[in-house]
């Protein structure tokens, strides 16, 4: 895998293909566990975690895998792995485990980690496969957190509510006061949806203006290339 | 006779202007300089034209033979003679033009010989083929031709006379029964002989106490059963659906008949004209037309078909501000694009109009489901949801929610408080909904014949194939008792390729021929032929074009 | 060009919603004079926030400015929210929430006309989901006097235990958990009730209702959802209260409290986000009292109108697409 | 299709691969629980003694608290329709304070769930909520983890308090004309915390020598 | 952990055994698809996509083969409808395939026929009638304006006449919607 791919994967996954942000997957735990960039950033991790080795599984594993069964041995790979991680996590980050309860075995049923193998992992060498499963994993990281800290920013007045549970020592960042009353729909199920919209309207807004500069850049004939997906 | 009420949901009350033309008595208005007879009455057909440039014809003389199944005839409307036939704009919202026999009047205005038809001594397709002869539609706008509404059976119940004129501004109909009473009643008693109705109602609308009473007169040696109702002034009342269902209690859906319900509608017009034509046999040929609105001498007048309105527009007198002429009621009639649009069969009203009396709409805002336009809608629609799926092109779910019962009658627009021109979306979708109908009967044919011919040519080739084997395998039989080499297959397409070549040479010399145009050559009667041909196509062609599919 | 009709009825967007605000005029006074005066303080701020956010919006849409702010669409919505919120709610509160309102629900849908939700009521249930300590701070009727009333909102002080007062449906609401409580012992022993509801604030109910038939009388709503809002709401409480008279406020107790009178003619009948077919609005309406009665004695919060307004306009195209009435002639020859 | 490819063949092959697969990762799954599962157990047993030192500072017992436990049937002065548990702290052998599970059923949405130590002399060691659904950013305030005032959370009032502080008639909230503060808007939560507690002491002074003489891991 | 591998074993066997039984048992053949593509197109069958008539365009659109955005007389409604059969996005009517041009109907100019017959061949849906040396002329009604019969003929006598809006087929424009500001 040469530097060139190397950086397609990572554009691909942080920006232009971004889980979140583009394809609109595993929305479920994305607005679920982002109350804090603590609890948000955690579940990403552990999904990257996940679709890194399932990724790297199934891409070693794909010329033995026949057509007619491979959605359940993709299933299989995937929920052996989200075991894993969750007995991981409930061993030895079990506060957290406490928090992201339900959300860690979700994992498996998340659109993402299925989508990924079923359309990269399952056509592509192990390398290639593993690095994609990290930044598209990073990807939906970077989206959560971000979603996580907004939310908890308005909801809370703080940041890194929790972070406690990971590193015993860190405490929480105060930044409105004691005294900020708290937007409380922020950390309310529905300022996960609002929150995500406003992102995916900036992105989009962000994706137009380049598409926009880059034809003009190109000439009028250029295709646009960086259009905003629709909404699945 | 008592006769119940009913009435219909919706509908609008505009303020009437009824005042301004309905005082003074229908004057003749004087022969026009020309006439222009469209040979187009109505959108519906196009009749056949029987006169030449230079032919004199006299008043009530056939021009246009009327083609197809709602096709009627077109009369000369006075005696002159035949200057023209060439396309003129006609009254419609489109402003394209129609073939049009123009007349120049010899100012004797001379009748043809027509006689009256004695109703007991001929059979009832008689009747009906007569007034189909006399070119008789209806006079309330639409222009439908009356023997074919008159056609379609007798087991009619109630035969409904329209006097209803629920538009503002118009006053044509009102004068006529109070001018023409016992004329309208004589015509409403042939038509209801002809569809052997039980019993006649003529509606008026009670803001035309003075029709009514005259209508009443004229009535009351008429028998019981035939009634002059007045019906509470309310717009659409004059609607022919309205009108049925306000005087009768029945309801006609979109696409059916009255006669399928017992009830058959005429306009007082169209009964005014049915007399004229069994009585005297005279053919329709002129009408009463309301001239009003921004002009100095409102009133009605006694118009020849054919008259541009420019012309008549003179008798009234527009005043300076008038920027724009309205043909029909303010809410339905259309904006004339030309002033050399003549008066036909349909034309009831012509109004002028300034900014002080019909100011310009207001801008527009977005609809707020406000609900207003759902009350007002006499056919009981929910018109916003019509503009959505009109606006939004989504013709399917428009037909789902009725589009074609909506009667384009403007009671939406008239009240929506967000001035949105609704029926414009209407009409919009409408159109829309006809075009693609006929594209896709259209494209199916075309996939059928593409279909058909590709089968034809597998087959053409699979004969092709059969009997060449059949061939070679009679000449390997020859050649087997010959004894000698099989021949190389002659090239299939040479002969072709030849002939086609020698097609292109005569065709070469055939358009040098042409080119020049020579005649020189010819004799005179040749050349006579060439130049009578000639003008037959001429006279084909503007034809041809207003055919076009 | 111009086409048919020609001629129009003098209405106007702008006349509808003058309507509805010289319709609020007698609830304003009667809130003005018998429970706090700050109202009017809040009105202003609202009708000012709600042109200001209505302008900032069409501006960024590239929409002209004057039609969409003098329909007035705007100062109905900031006025409805004004009356709905506490009186002593500190001005920044009424800004956020008439902001959301405007741009959040009305503008980011479309505009005016294109919004599936209330405005308003979007705003009131976003406000007391995200503040709900300061959504339930309610003066007693007459307590405070105007300069207190005017601090509160502007700024200042908010400890607040001694001078608010739950509202009537949240005293009964609350006051019921306590184990051998009845309606009548609550509301004997409570200075804030007067004679069938919160004192002073049950004035209000007539007054809305005063506005209402006046809407009513201009043809600018139907009678059908005032009437099935409060038949259903009457009805259904009392049914409760007839079974169990000491656990169930009576039906004229629930007509007088909360939100019922303003719902029932101002918000329920906001013809872009509810129903619009003769029988959808009764069924739009009733249900909304259904959810509304169930929320007040069964739910989380004590009033539950604006809940109720909401999950009913997710529902509109359904009760709209199966009530459309009959088209004219569509029934067939059936001759009355 | 060629014969290779039959219905059973593809049966076959396709389950054999099933099995391979399954086998594989089931037993990585099987590997990793038995693994982890010392650590597991550690931390469910940390996350229990944490919440004890909460309300218990650990330096006034010595013994192992945890197995030090009584088990009561339903206990209606502590809210326990269904039963509960009670840990019992001794320092040198000596009965030092009980942790007591309780609950409080008039929580505005529902029953509030707490778990208080009271030790021999009637004094309240502390108070936490383990579980409730009063309205968030309203009633919620009984949490400290949720409390806005992080120096001084509410519940902490009531650490060190005993009977002879506040007498039975005041340990109620300020608006039932008791001692104990509460937050506007919220008076339903904060007297349901408090009324629980007031009956925890009370249960915890009446029934603590029946308590301490019950055998570890008994009932009562 | 031996229970729990021969549960999951025993899963296995009757899972992979049901879906590899399946997989041949329930294959689907035949692709109703191209019919509703085919009922998109406008069935001129003019070829400007470069496949010999409509019905073959939309197989192979449907084989993924042709792009949606190869026929210029479907236009641009055309590729929307396209677009939302096939979730795809709309794109602009691809230029090497032609432009979107009003509909017309090819006219033979009845002095310069000479009868050859090729426009018949050529003509797709057979609109042309005429035998050899006779002349020859358009059904006009039946004609898709597809101008496959221009360039066959040898003596350049077919003109494509655009179809001129009669009363009949006259619509109503869209109205104008705009937002104008109060005066």
């Amino acid at each position: 895998m040469n530097l060139q791919s190397f950086r397609e994967a990572a554009w691909n996954g942080l920006w232009r293909q971004n889980t979140g942000l583009v394809q609109l997957l595993g929305l479920c735990p994305i607005l679920a566990v982002s109350t804090s960039i603590v609890n948000a950033a955690s579940l990403g991790l552990a999904t990257v975690m996940v679709m890194a080795v399932s990724n790297l599984a199934v891409a070693s594993l794909r010329n033995f895998i026949p057509y007619e069964i491979r959605i359940p041995v993709f299933i299989l790979i995937i929920a052996a792995l989200t075991t894993v991680v969750d007995l991981a996590f409930n061993a030895y980050f079990h506060d957290l485990y406490l928090v992201l309860g339900i959300f860690i075995p979700l994992i498996v049923t998340n659109c993402i980690v299925l989508a990924r193998v079923e359309a990269y992992a399952a056509k592509n060498d192990p390398v290639s496969s593993t690095v994609d499963g990290i930044m598209m994993g990073l990807g939906l990281v970077c989206l959560l957190s971000v979603l996580g800290g907004l939310r908890e920013l308005a909801g809370n007045g703080t940041l890194f509510s929790g972070i406690e549970m990971l590193f015993p020592g860190l405490s929480p960042i105060s930044v409105f006061g004691p005294d900020y009353p708290g937007f409380l729909i922020g950390i309310l199920p529905p300022g996960a949806f609002f929150t995500l919209a406003c992102l995916i309207a900036l992105s989009n807004v962000i994706r137009t203006r380049a598409a926009k500069r880059k034809s003009a850049a190109q000439g009028p004939m250029a295709p646009a290339a960086d259009q905003p997906a629709s909404a699945a | 006779m008592i006769t119940r009420l009913f009435s219909f949901k919706g509908g609008v009350k505009p303020e009437s202007h009824k005042n301004e033309s309905s005082g003074t008595p229908i004057l003749t208005a004087p022969l026009p300089k020309r006439l222009v007879i469209p040979l187009r009455q109505s959108i519906r057909s196009t009749a056949r034209c029987l006169v030449e440039p230079g032919q004199k014809v006299l008043k009530g003389e056939h021009i246009g033979e009327g083609e197809g199944g709602l096709g009627t005839s077109v009369h000369a409307s006075t005696s002159g003679t035949v200057v023209e036939i060439a396309s003129y704009p006609m009254a419609h919202a489109s402003g394209l033009e129609t073939l049009s026999v123009v007349i120049e009047p010899d100012g004797e205005d001379r009748w043809i010989d027509h006689t009256s038809l004695d109703l007991r001594t001929v059979s009832r397709e008689e009747a009906l083929a007569w007034l189909r002869g006399c070119g008789i539609v209806g006079m309330g706008g639409a222009g439908f031709p009356t023997h074919v509404k008159l056609g379609g059976g007798r087991g009619i119940d109630t035969l409904v006379i329209n006097g209803a004129e629920c538009e503002p501004w118009i006053t044509c109909d009102d004068r006529l029964m109070r001018e023409r009473a016992p004329d309208v009643l004589s015509g409403a008693m042939i038509l209801r002989e002809l569809i052997g109705a039980k019993r006649v109602l003529v509606g008026i609308e009670d803001n035309k106490p003075e029709a009514i009473a005259a209508m009443q007169t004229a009535a009351s040696g008429l028998g019981d059963d035939v009634a002059v109702v007045p019906v509470p002034t309310l717009y659409p009342a004059g609607g022919e659906k309205q009108l049925i269902r306000v005087l009768t209690g029945v309801e006609i859906p979109q696409g059916k008949l009255g006669t399928d319900f017992g009830v058959q509608c005429f306009n007082v017009g169209t009964a005014n004209a049915v007399h004229r034509a069994i009585r005297f046999g005279e053919p329709l040929v002129s009408r009463v037309v309301t001239l009003t609105g921004n002009v100095a001498r409102p009133g009605n007048y006694e118009v020849l078909l054919g008259t541009q309105v420019s012309e008549l527009l003179a008798l009234a007198g527009p005043k300076a501000d008038t920027d724009r002429y309205i043909m029909g009621g303010p809410m339905m009639g259309t904006e004339l694009q030309s002033l050399s649009v003549p008066v036909t069969k349909g034309t009831n009203c012509i109004i002028a109009a300034s900014p002080a009396l019909f100011p310009p709409p207001p801008p527009e805002l977005p609809c707020i489901r406000c609900g207003a336009c759902a009350r007002a809608c006499p056919a009981d629609l929910q018109p916003f949801e019509l503009y959505w799926f009109s606006r939004a092109k989504n013709f399917g779910k428009a037909q789902e929610y009725h589009l074609f019962d909506c009667i384009e009658c403007g009671c939406c627009a008239f009240v929506c408080p967000s001035r949105i021109p609704l029926v414009d979306y209407y009409r919009f979708a409408k159109g829309e909904i006809w075009a693609r109908e006929r594209e896709r009967q259209a494209s199916d044919q075309a996939r059928e014949r593409f279909e058909f011919r590709n089968y034809r040519q597998e087959r053409e080739k699979e004969e092709k194939a059969a009997k060449l084997a059949a061939k070679a395998a009679e000449t390997r039989a020859k050649l087997a008792e010959s004894g000698e080499a099989p021949a190389p297959p002659a090239e299939a397409e040479d002969p072709k390729k030849a002939l086609v070549a020698a097609a292109l040479a005569r065709a070469k010399q055939q358009q040098a021929a042409v080119m020049p145009k020579n005649t020189d050559g010819l004799s005179a009667d040749v050349q006579a032929e060439i130049a009578d041909i000639e003008a037959r196509r001429e006279k084909l062609n503007p034809q041809d074009a207003d055919k076009a599919p | 060009m111009i086409n048919s009709p020609y001629i129009r009825k003098p209405a106007s967007v702008q006349g509808v919603m003058l309507a509805v605000l010289t319709a609020l005029i007698p609830a304003i006074i009667v809130y003005a004079s018998q429970i706090a005066a700050v109202v009017l303080v809040n009105l202003a701020i609202a009708t000012i926030a709600a042109l200001a956010g209505e302008a900032l919006v069409l501006k960024l849409r590239g929409r002209p400015l004057a039609p969409a702010l003098s329909d007035l669409s705007a100062v109905v919505t900031a006025w409805l929210l004004a009356l709905c919120f506490p009186p002593i709610l500190p001005w920044w509160a009424t800004v956020l929430g008439v902001l959301i309102a405007i741009i959040a629900v009305k503008h980011l849908y479309g505009g005016l006309g294109q919004n599936p939700f209330n405005p308003a009521m979007v705003a009131y249930c976003a406000m007391i989901v995200a503040f709900p300590a300061l959504m339930s701070q309610w003066p007693a009727a007459g307590q405070l006097d105007f300069a207190t009333q005017l601090g509160l909102v502007l700024g200042g002080a908010r400890e607040l235990d001694a001078i608010t007062s739950a509202t009537a449906l949240d005293t009964i609401k609350t006051g019921l958990r306590t184990a051998g409580a009845t309606v009548q012992s609550i509301m004997s022993q409570g200075g804030n009730f007067g004679l069938v509801s919160g004192r002073g604030w049950e004035w209000l109910a007539p007054a809305y209702a005063l506005g209402g038939l006046y809407l009513l009388a201009r043809g600018i709503i139907t009678w059908h959802m005032p009437a099935a809002f409060l038949g259903t709401l009457a009805a259904i409480s009392a049914a409760f209260w007839l079974t169990d008279p000491a656990h169930y406020a009576s039906p004229l107790f629930h007509l007088a409290s909360g939100g019922a009178m303003l719902g029932a003619f101002f918000i329920v009948t906001d013809p872009v986000s509810g129903a619009t077919t003769p029988r959808g609005k009764l069924i739009f309406a009733a249900c909304i009292a259904l959810v509304a009665y169930i929320i007040r004695s069964f739910g989380a919060f004590p009033e539950g109108v604006a809940f109720a307004v909401l999950l009913l306009n997710i529902c509109v195209p359904l009760i709209d697409m199966n009530t459309q009435p009959r088209v004219f002639g569509h029934r067939g020859d059936k001759a009355r | 299709m060629s014969a290779r490819y039959t219905a059973a063949r593809t049966s076959v092959r396709t389950a054999g691969i099933m099995v391979l697969f399954t086998v594989v990762f089931t037993a990585l799954m099987s590997a990793t629980f038995e693994l982890t599962r010392p650590a597991i157990e550690a931390s469910a047993l940390e996350g229990k003694m944490r919440l004890i030192r909460e309300v218990l500072p650990p330096s006034s017992y010595d013994n192992m608290l945890l197995d030090d436990s009584v088990t009561l049937g339903p206990t209606p002065e502590l809210g326990l329709d269904q039963g509960g548990h009670i840990y019992r702290a001794r320092l040198a052998d000596q009965p030092a304070a009980l942790v007591m599970e309780v609950v409080a059923p008039d929580g505005y949405a529902g029953r509030i769930q707490l778990v208080i130590a009271v030790g021999v002399d009637g004094r309240v060691s502390g108070v936490r909520v383990t579980g409730h659904r009063e309205t968030p950013g309203l009633g919620d305030y009984i949490d400290p983890n949720k409390d806005r005032n992080k120096s001084q959370p509410w519940i902490g009032q009531f650490s060190g308090v005993s009977f002879t502080d506040v007498g039975t008639e005041k340990w109620k909230v300020k608006r039932d004309g008791g001692t104990f503060t509460y937050r506007s808007g919220a008076t339903i939560s904060a007297r349901a915390v408090t009324n629980a507690t007031a009956r925890a002491v009370d249960y915890a002074i009446r029934q603590r020598d029946a308590l301490f003489a019950v055998q570890a891991g008994g009932r009562l | 952990m031996l229970t729990a591998i021969l549960v999951m074993t025993g899963i296995a066997i009757v899972l992979g055994t049901a879906l590899g039984y399946a997989s041949i048992r329930f294959k689907v053949e035949g692709d109703p698809l191209v019919e509703k593509i085919d009922a998109i197109l406008p069935q001129t069958q003019c070829g400007q996509c470069g496949y010999p008539g409509c019905k073959p365009y939309a197989q192979a659109i449907s084989n993924g083969e042709a792009d949606i955005n190869q026929c210029p007389p479907g236009g641009e409604e055309g590729i929307r409808k396209l677009a939302d059969l096939l979730g795809r996005e709309v794109k602009p009517l691809s230029e090497e395939h032609g432009t979107e041009k009003p509909k017309s109907v090819a006219r033979i100019d009845e002095q310069v026929c000479i009868g050859c017959t090729l426009c018949i061949q050529a003509c797709p849906v057979d609109a042309i009638v005429g035998a050899a040396k006779q002349m020859h002329t358009v059904v006009a009604p039946l004609c898709t304006g597809c101008e496959l019969c221009v360039a066959p003929c040898p003596v350049d006598c077919i003109s494509m006449v655009p179809v001129a809006a009669t009363v009949e087929t006259w619509k109503w424009k869209y109205p104008v919607h705009e937002l104008r500001s109060a005066a």
